[in-house]
């Protein structure tokens, strides 16, 4: 007699869950919507519209300078393909770079980024990442993706090596090729792919660490027990 | 040298791509086409080493061509600007000699072609989309 | 003794559910992250992606060409002066279309509507939205927008009256018209007007009253400080 009246009470409290389910779910897929298209709105004007803008105003001034000083004119067309350039890979980067990428499924992704420019790949993966925060996951997963395409842009590599580890305070990630490795001087005011990984490191108080011998072997770390101080705007 | 035939709806884009491939002194573009079913004619007329092709055209896309083409000796490169899903486990499967960017320097462009003209495939990494498992919350309940 | 294990197989169950109800939450604001970023590359990929990557071409063109025939390359900057320019005009549509619209904006755009269709429109607007999100005025567009549609299509009224209010904590709208009033039922199924302005003022805590004698009135009512429920993944 007691037994009814608690199963049915607790029955309708979990249908009334399982509707909210359903509604929240909708909810938020249309509120998560329109966020999303306001941040991108944002992120768009404040990249394409500058830069477009230059390219306008350069393209002019070349035109004008074609005659009287063609070197300026060439350097100025320079500035032109350069930035051009810089704005559709910020497009991409901004389109395609979902927020909260998983490193498994980053690991899947950069599987067959290799397999299709014909690296043989190895991974070593020993970590579980139960009590890895998104931030730091998604800031690893944004490494690795970089760290892969300059082995595929840059290295001339056959083999990639990945070593993913665990420890109480820290994890790791090392991606090693056996390619041509870094030569020459890195111009910081046109490359932006190690640089970025460094900046995006220092949010979650990681480091980056290159070696150059026998092809490239980048060394990321990064604490696992992290002081998160830049939580907002970068999630 | 290298004889080139591109495919592109867009009139501009058709036109410069032309002319920066004639300026490489190894490079010579033998035909232009205007959509992916005129590519394929002008191939099978003329055997170019390689055919360039932007994905999105009317009457015929340049995947479409692609596999069409997938027999043929000539080298196929597909030149696109964002990933689109799918769109890459195509161009693997026609067994394109390239995935590249539209926007890539024009040096590069003409550098890739060399490779490719050596048997390698050129992918570009930004282009490479990840399957997606079907995880839907919305639909597996 | 019998009670207890019943309870806490149900507080299991619930508390299941409701960490289910997180997950999926989680799952669905990623999901369509992703899928909002696929459609808004699909945009940008035949505007932006061709204008930019013609830039490109054609700059690096210019390039070569500026010594052996400079007019040549005065045409292909002419060219990229022109691309540029159309480009960043379509960004700027895009942009604006993205952010939805502001609440200033929609006044505007009611007033001349309510001209059009020869209703006397007075207004009373004492906000400075200073401090409103913009997912919040986007919604309260959108609840204007419907309201007047509503008035012009249903109501036979000759005045309406709109009235923005801004209180520490809250901020509303009321509109009012002197027509028919809301008469019968309102078919949730076919009509999706009120409906749909009431789903989206929940997502922001918001509130709608609709009173119908004298005309219509709608008092639409959003608090100011907004408890956003998912903040995480979505910042
Ligand atoms: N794995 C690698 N093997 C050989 N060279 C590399 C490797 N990684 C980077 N480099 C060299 O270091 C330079 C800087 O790399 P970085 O990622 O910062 O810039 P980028 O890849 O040239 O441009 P961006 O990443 O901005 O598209 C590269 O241009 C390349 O010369
Ligand atoms: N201002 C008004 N004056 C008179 N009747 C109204 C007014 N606003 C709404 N109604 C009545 O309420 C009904 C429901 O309005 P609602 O906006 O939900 O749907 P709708 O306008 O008919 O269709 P939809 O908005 O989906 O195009 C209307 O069909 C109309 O009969
Ligand atoms: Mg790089
Ligand atoms: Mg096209
Ligand atoms: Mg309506």
């Amino acid at each position: 007699i007691i037994l009814l009246p608690f199963n049915t009470f607790n029955r309708n409290k979990r249908e009334k869950l399982e509707s909210q389910l359903k509604d929240a779910n909708q909810k938020i897929s249309q509120m998560v919507v329109m966020e999303e298209r306001q941040r991108i709105a944002r992120d768009l004007h404040d990249t394409l519209g500058q830069k477009l803008s230059l390219v306008g105003l350069k393209s002019d001034l070349a035109g004008k300078l074609i005659d009287a000083n063609p070197e300026a004119a060439k350097r100025e067309i320079n500035d032109i393909s350069q930035t051009s350039r810089t704005a559709l890979k910020e497009v991409r980067e901004m389109v395609s770079d979902m927020r909260g990428t998983k490193l498994k499924d980053e690991l899947i992704r950069i599987e067959q980024v290799l397999k299709a420019a014909e690296v043989e790949f190895t991974i070593k993966d020993e970590t579980t990442l139960e009590k890895t925060p998104p931030l730091v996951e998604n800031v690893l997963s944004m490494c690795l993706k970089e760290a892969v395409t300059n082995i595929v842009k840059h290295s001339k590599a056959t083999t990639c090596l990945v070593e993913l580890n665990e420890s109480v305070d820290e994890l790791s990630i090392r991606v090693k090729d056996n390619g041509t490795g870094i030569t020459g001087k890195i111009d910081p005011t046109k490359k932006n792919g190690l640089r970025g990984m460094e900046e995006r490191l220092e949010f979650v108080n990681g480091t980056l660490e290159v070696l150059s011998k026998e092809g490239t072997e980048l060394f990321i770390r990064v604490p696992t027990v992290v002081k998160q101080v830049k939580q907002e705007g970068m999630a | 040298m290298i004889k080139i035939v591109i495919a592109e709806d867009q009139g501009m884009l058709l036109g410069a791509l032309g002319s920066i491939l004639d300026l490489e002194e190894d490079m010579t573009v033998i035909g232009k086409a205007k959509n992916g079913q005129e590519a394929v004619t002008l191939v099978n007329q003329f055997n170019p080493d390689v055919c360039i092709m932007d994905i999105e055209m009317p009457v015929k896309s340049g995947l479409d061509a692609a596999e069409e083409l997938k027999d043929h000796p000539c080298k196929i490169i597909i030149l696109t600007t964002f990933a689109r899903p799918g769109y890459f486990e195509r161009a693997r499967k026609a067994e394109v000699g390239g995935y590249l960017l539209k926007d890539s320097p024009s040096e590069e462009l003409a550098d890739s072609i060399r490779v490719i003209m050596k048997g390698r495939r050129v992918y570009a990494p930004e282009l490479v989309d990840m399957v997606f498992q079907n995880d839907n919350p919305l639909t597996d309940r």
